[in-house]
């Protein structure tokens, strides 16, 4: 509860110098209206169908994205992270392909997947893939070997360990992994709603409707405070099930 | 007695950037089925060393590990191990109870699983923590954990590498009782490490004494001491002191003889050369604040 | 060494598939590789000799872009593993700021651009700002993780031991957080490649990501694929680069190569 | 085509009137200006007399509609002319039967592409443009074109002058905190920033040498244009229909608000550019040679096979 | 004899998520300047809790901890620790030199430091081994790096927590007269929890024996034996002999008393009948199991 009112302070604090920012003269309000102005647009825009239905589009995609890289990403660390053969004879492969930004693939991406959903949930599982996998090789590097080692000598499989020993013990940065992708989704699924178009409605059009349109800033940043506030709810529940799964590892890393 | 476990010719050399370390020289000796032998030696003489690659954690560089007649490559089967650090060895996102049934998991059902680890926690004292994560437990609870979850497991060799460093005296005696008591029952091949020396008399069939680094066998000593042990009787008896005097003996003199003697002896040269040189460094920099400030 | 020839035989096995895929799909989407190796060589290393054969372009837009991507880098690597070690250590500091970083990491750059080009006005400083807001949160997020996650024993160990703060977070948290760190940094500068793209997309008139995407529009199939290419080049020298700082920062960890796979090795 | 039905019929241009092979028409389209006809199409209920349904999808330009013609995601795109005859000289489309173009959209006009500056700004003339910093919103494209083309014109080498590529909608303020010298704007663009900041015009890009120039239009695949020759130009009869009537304001206006998100303000200020109901190959020749003139295209380009001319209107 | 430090009707209670655990009961003890005095008590009855709170590292729930007078309410100063979870304790990333000088580096200047580590290390016999990073020891060179490291700091209160629980009978006799030497050089105050009741004894100018869970005093007896102590003649003489037998007796009888036996019978109670479920629960699910395969 502590921890919610000192978070709400946070954004509370951020907000009351957006708003002396806004309403100082140093900017035209035209281009950052303060949140006063953009709370009310906010809150007509809460009753409109046609943005809910925007909010919801992201909402959904965002899930399937994060759900998807998780899926990928996860198991393909815990090869990759336990397996060094392969991740030598892959390295070269990833560190080429990790730098291809979205933007520079979206012809081709158009080309492969079409301009519907699948296009912007392909290229956020693309952005939110690398955080998921390279925490979960490095959580693999710290893993304590004496753990590994017990699980073996009483006869654990590979397979085993790699799911009852390794997984676990990688899970709170995994996690944080997971955390970073949730966001990288939602920020990959706006620009490129924002950038391609297309792609079945979501905040990202809404944002460069109101944009390209004639430059409605504070309709911009209505939007853009949605996303804020999604990434926060995501983030808010992957924190919760961090805080429910791996209890111990705050534990024994934070009693002090 | 065919031999259960036999290690012949072993020797182990740690690789590390500045050099390789010899830690086990040349070790020989057989454990036959149903035996409980103690090993002693020195701090760092290479205890662990040998526990790992009997348990194959560990390729030794020469030598070899056979067990039931078969060499030791990958982890064997049946095995079970209490590791010196048993407090890293619990995995922290397990309760105790699930820490002990962890092992299980392979060969047993989920109930059959729960019987077992209540049955060896409350063996060891612990059945009112069953429920508490390693954390919240005492140095000597954790490392009655790890020889519950050993017990429970059932193995046909266990190997403890001092299962009872952290646990008062009288809970101790009362572990040393259980582990003959469960022994005898299963029929179970054990191997201790201890520096208890008492314990290691009043535990063993045999004493398998090591000198100090690199681990070479200075003794295998039997005892023979009647079979039901008991923590006041066996005690007092001569036999039992005049054992416990013979391996405190060869633990002074094991502390090398011949070559081994030799390398040590070089070695706390060059220590002590060491020791000299930051010595003379410190007495050059004392000297030189002092002409600074004055 | 054998590690060598192992990443590159798959490296070159891929490029060959893909030559021969690309040969047999005749897209002008997707040209031959050979093509592209063509344009790259037009494009970048046909210069004059007193170049270094580099041509123009390469001083034109690669070297600012890098020069950009590395000062981004770094600024957010400043940022993010100060902030991140400073939150990671004082619970209600990370409470207080947890849910507003929370909402920052949320929005997407381009939608902030209006916003940036008001705070900042030249270009290069805008792009610099892309770039870091990009790039900070994997830095951030996990310095926190790493900061958070220093072993109780140890922590109490420095705090008996009367540790002045300054030696206990850059003899101890730092070092027990570097493994973490480290990740961070390499999803970080990647992503920081794919940000200095971003970040062209507005107010330049230079650089790989504005070149990249002007032959984009221009249906310029092999020099985009060169762009790419470039990019991928640049992002696995920058990680090797950063890999050996990181093998030297981290030689104090026991066998890295010590696996659930490789216990037995 | 496996799922069109191929049908073989001769496609010579002026197809007779007959039943649409495809009612739903997937159309690539922008939130600007330019499209506002087709709004007014789908309003007045064009498309519909026609046995036509339209949905549009938001694209964003010519690069992204066109793989999105290229694999059937798209059936008809709006698009600039640039792009268009960029991407068939590059032959982009070879496995769909290259682009076709089948309705004109949007054509300059006076007082549509300007190119502005900051009210306190010492630019006065063209002339002053020399060396300066212009924002465009794309490189190698029209604003491109026509700024170059108005700059030579009035005696400025087009060399000296930097662009810098800014989305229209942050033009203003690239003006306003003098990270640009200048902008080259579209309406509403225009119209705001006049208001806004009081921009001052220095220079119509469309104008002299670019008076009139087309800007963009609509455009389908040779494999689509074969295979649905009745849906084609059923399109160009309803989308003719939609330009005629685009020229009325009081019409376009309030679409605007709702399609484009222009507020009230600015729509009424707003000035349009031409919305031409034929299509016309030698009007959009001049685009072609202007891509010629400044490297866009690296051989002479001949527009006319790319197009399909309407029928029955 | 004015008190160093004084505990005074402490009391600690650990709170989680299902319940509290109470550790420590009600402690009261006064520790003299330059004393040794031996903590005894059956495992996990909150002797580490109790340095924990003397250390400042957990503030009681209940009581106080002064220390020179003041009361303990952060660290105080001029104390170290050597903890029971030794090897965890050790920085992985800095070598074992690096290790022991790592305190040193707010009062010392490079070279003193350099001395002090190979002085220490030298002590605990370990010059060889200054290199070396902590994983690469055996769990008793781990051991006495944490004893080097606390040595070297040469703190007012030194505070060990089973302290030579993994090294062998030998190295621990040696470490033991280190300990002595060293608290009478630098008029040291100790406080040191063992299991060892041979060691309390010999260690010891009081004994401090402990209940069971939770913790309180069941005894302070002083340990007259003459000043050098030697670890053949003392351990022989009678007082030796007599003081041992008093403690092991106390321990014994020390394991609950009235209210404190009165709630142990509950705990036990209670385990004992959630063993008993468990094992109804099985044979049901055994029976279950047959029922199904017939
Ligand atoms: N991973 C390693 N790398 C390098 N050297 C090692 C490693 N592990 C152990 N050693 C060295 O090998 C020797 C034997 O270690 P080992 O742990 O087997 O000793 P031990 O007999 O178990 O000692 P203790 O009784 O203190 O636990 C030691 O000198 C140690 O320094
Ligand atoms: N962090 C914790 N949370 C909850 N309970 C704890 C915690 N730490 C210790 N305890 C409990 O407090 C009691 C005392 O623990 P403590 O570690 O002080 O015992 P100890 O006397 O040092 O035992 P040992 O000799 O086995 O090390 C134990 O029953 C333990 O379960
Ligand atoms: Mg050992
Ligand atoms: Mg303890």
């Amino acid at each position: 509860m502590r921890a919610l009112t000192r978070g709400l302070l946070g954004v509370a604090g951020f907000l009351v110098i957006w708003e002396l920012f806004g309403r100082s003269r140093l900017v035209p309000a035209e281009y950052l209206p303060p949140p006063s102005v953009v709370g009310v647009e906010l809150a007509r825009l809460l009753g409109d169908q046609a943005f809910l239905r925007d909010v919801i589009a992201t909402v959904l995609a965002l899930l399937i994205a994060v759900g998807l890289s998780a899926g990928i990403a996860v198991p393909l660390g815990l090869v990759l992270g336990s397996v060094p053969a392969v991740r030598h004879a892959t390295r070269a492969v990833v560190e080429f392909l990790r730098p291809i930004p979205s933007v520079a693939l979206i012809p081709l991406a158009i080309l492969v997947l079409g301009i519907g959903p699948e296009l912007k949930i392909t290229l956020a599982v693309y952005a939110a893939v690398w955080p998921i996998l390279f925490n979960t090789i490095y959580a693999l590097d710290e893993l304590d070997p004496l753990l590994v080692e017990t699980a073996r000598v009483f006869g654990t499989g590979r397979v085993r360990v790699l799911f009852s020993v390794a997984l676990p013990s990688s899970l709170p940065f995994v996690l944080t992994g997971i955390r970073l992708a949730a966001t990288t989704c939602l920020v990959v699924l706006v620009s490129v709603e924002l950038l391609a178009g297309g792609s079945g409605g979501g905040l990202g059009q809404f944002i460069m409707d109101a944009r390209s349109g004639a430059g409605r800033m504070d309709l911009v940043l209505a939007g853009t405070v949605v996303a804020g506030v999604i990434g926060f709810a995501v983030n808010e529940g992957l924190e919760r099930a961090q805080r429910r799964w791996v209890a111990w590892s705050t534990v024994t890393g934070g009693r002090s | 007695m065919t031999a259960m476990l036999s290690v012949a010719d072993l020797g182990h050399t740690y690789q590390a950037k500045d050099g390789a370390h010899t830690a086990i020289a040349d070790l020989s000796f057989t454990v036959g089925p149903g035996e409980l032998v103690c090993v002693v030696g020195p701090s760092g003489c290479g205890k662990s060393t040998l526990l790992r690659t009997i348990s194959g954690l560990v390729r030794p560089t020469r030598g070899e590990v056979t067990l039931h007649g078969n060499a030791v490559l990958g982890v064997p089967d049946d095995l079970a191990v209490v590791f010196q650090d048993y407090s890293r060895s619990l995995f922290p996102w397990l309760s105790v109870q699930k820490n002990v049934e962890f092992p299980l998991k392979r060969s047993l059902g989920r109930s059959a699983r729960r019987a077992r680890a209540a049955e060896a926690l409350e063996w060891v004292g612990l059945s009112k923590a069953h429920r508490k994560y390693p954390w919240q437990l005492s140095g000597g609870m954790q490392q009655r954990v790890a020889i519950a979850r050993a017990l429970a497991y059932r193995p046909a060799l266990l190997l403890m590498d001092e299962p009872f460093a952290s646990v008062d005296a009288q809970t101790r005696f009362e572990l040393e009782d259980l582990l003959l008591k469960v022994k005898a029952e299963h029929d179970t091949t054990v191997l201790v490490v201890t520096h208890d020396i008492d314990e290691s008399v009043y535990l063993g069939d045999r004493i398998l004494v090591l000198s100090g680094s690199p681990a070479s066998v200075v003794a295998d000593l039997p005892v023979r001491l009647p079979a039901p042990r008991d923590q006041i009787t066996t005690r007092e008896s001569d036999a039992f002191v005049g054992l416990r005097a013979e391996v405190a003996r060869l633990l002074n003199v094991g502390k090398g003889s011949g070559e081994v003697r030799a390398r040590r002896k070089a070695d706390e040269q060059s220590a002590a050369k060491w020791a000299e040189a930051e010595r003379a460094e410190v007495s050059r920099a004392e000297a030189e604040d002092r002409a600074a400030s004055s | 060494m054998t590690r060598f020839v192992q990443r590159w035989a798959v490296f070159a096995g891929l490029v060959v598939v893909w030559e021969l895929l690309t040969w047999v799909a005749d897209d002008p989407f997707f040209p031959r590789p050979t093509v592209i190796a063509e344009s790259a060589w037009t494009l970048w290393l046909s210069g004059p000799a007193d170049h270094l054969f580099l041509t123009d372009t390469v001083f034109e837009h690669v070297f600012p872009s890098l020069g950009r991507l590395l000062a981004g880098w770094g600024i957010a690597a400043l940022i993010g593993i100060s902030l991140g070690v400073a939150l990671g250590r004082s619970a209600a500091a990370m409470q207080y700021a947890g849910p507003l970083l929370t909402f920052l990491r949320s929005i997407p750059p381009p939608a902030l651009v209006p916003v940036f080009l008001l705070v900042f006005s030249v270009g290069t400083q805008m792009q610099l700002a892309t770039i870091v807001f990009g790039v900070l949160w994997p830095i951030l997020l996990n310095s926190v993780d790493g900061a958070r996650s220093v072993d109780a024993t140890k922590s109490e160990t420095s705090a008996v031991f009367r540790i002045p703060k300054a030696q206990w977070v850059l003899g101890v948290v730092l070092p027990a957080a570097a493994p973490k760190i480290f990740a961070g940094l390499r999803v970080s500068l990647s992503l920081s490649l794919v940000l200095m793209v971003v970040s062209e997309l507005v107010g330049t008139d230079n650089g790989i990501g504005s070149q990249l995407l002007v032959a984009q529009r221009e249906f310029d199939f092999p020099d985009m694929w060169a762009g790419i290419v470039l990019l991928g080049v640049l992002g696995y020298v920058l990680n090797t680069v950063l890999l050996v700082f990181e093998r030297r920062a981290l030689s104090w960890q026991p066998k890295r190569e010590r696996t659930p796979a490789t216990v037995e090795a | 085509g496996l799922l069109g039905g191929s049908t073989d019929k001769p496609t010579d241009g002026a197809a007779a009137p007959g039943k649409v092979e495809k009612t739903k028409i997937k159309l690539g389209l922008l939130p600007i200006l330019d499209v506002a006809s087709v709004h007014v199409a789908i309003k007045k209920g064009y498309f519909k007399d026609e046995g036509l349904e339209v949905e549009p999808v938001s694209i964003q330009g010519g690069a992204a509609a066109i793989p999105g013609l290229v694999n059937g995601e798209l059936d008809i795109t709006f698009g600039n002319w640039v792009s268009f005859f960029a991407a068939q000289a590059k032959d982009v489309a070879k496995g769909v039967d290259g682009l076709k173009l089948i309705n004109d959209g949007y054509q300059a006009k006076p007082e549509m592409f300007l190119i502005l500056t900051g009210p306190d700004s010492t630019i006065k003339s063209p002339k002053d443009l020399a060396g300066k910093t212009i924002a465009i919103n794309t490189f190698k494209n029209i604003a491109e074109l026509t700024a170059k083309a108005t700059l030579e014109a009035n005696d400025v080498d087009p060399k000296s002058v930097t662009f810098k590529e800014f989305p229209f909608p942050d033009m203003q303020a690239a003006l306003q905190n003098k990270t640009v010298d200048a902008a080259f704007m579209v309406e509403p663009f225009i119209s705001k920033a006049q208001r806004a900041i009081g921009a001052i015009t220095v220079l119509d890009a469309a104008s002299g040498p670019t008076d009139g120039i087309p800007v963009a239009g609509y455009g389908t695949t040779g494999k689509f244009a074969k295979e649905n020759p009745n849906t084609v130009a059923a399109f160009q009869r309803a989308l003719t229909k939609g330009q005629r009537d685009a020229a009325d304001r009081p019409t376009v206006e309030p679409l605007l608000v709702e399609y484009a998100k222009v507020d009230k303000e600015t729509a009424s200020l707003v000035h349009f550019g031409e919305f031409p109901t034929t299509l016309d190959a030698t009007r959009l020749q001049r685009v072609a040679t202007l891509m010629k003139t400044y490297g866009l295209l690296e051989k002479d380009f001949d527009v006319k096979p790319m197009l399909v001319a309407a029928s029955g209107s």
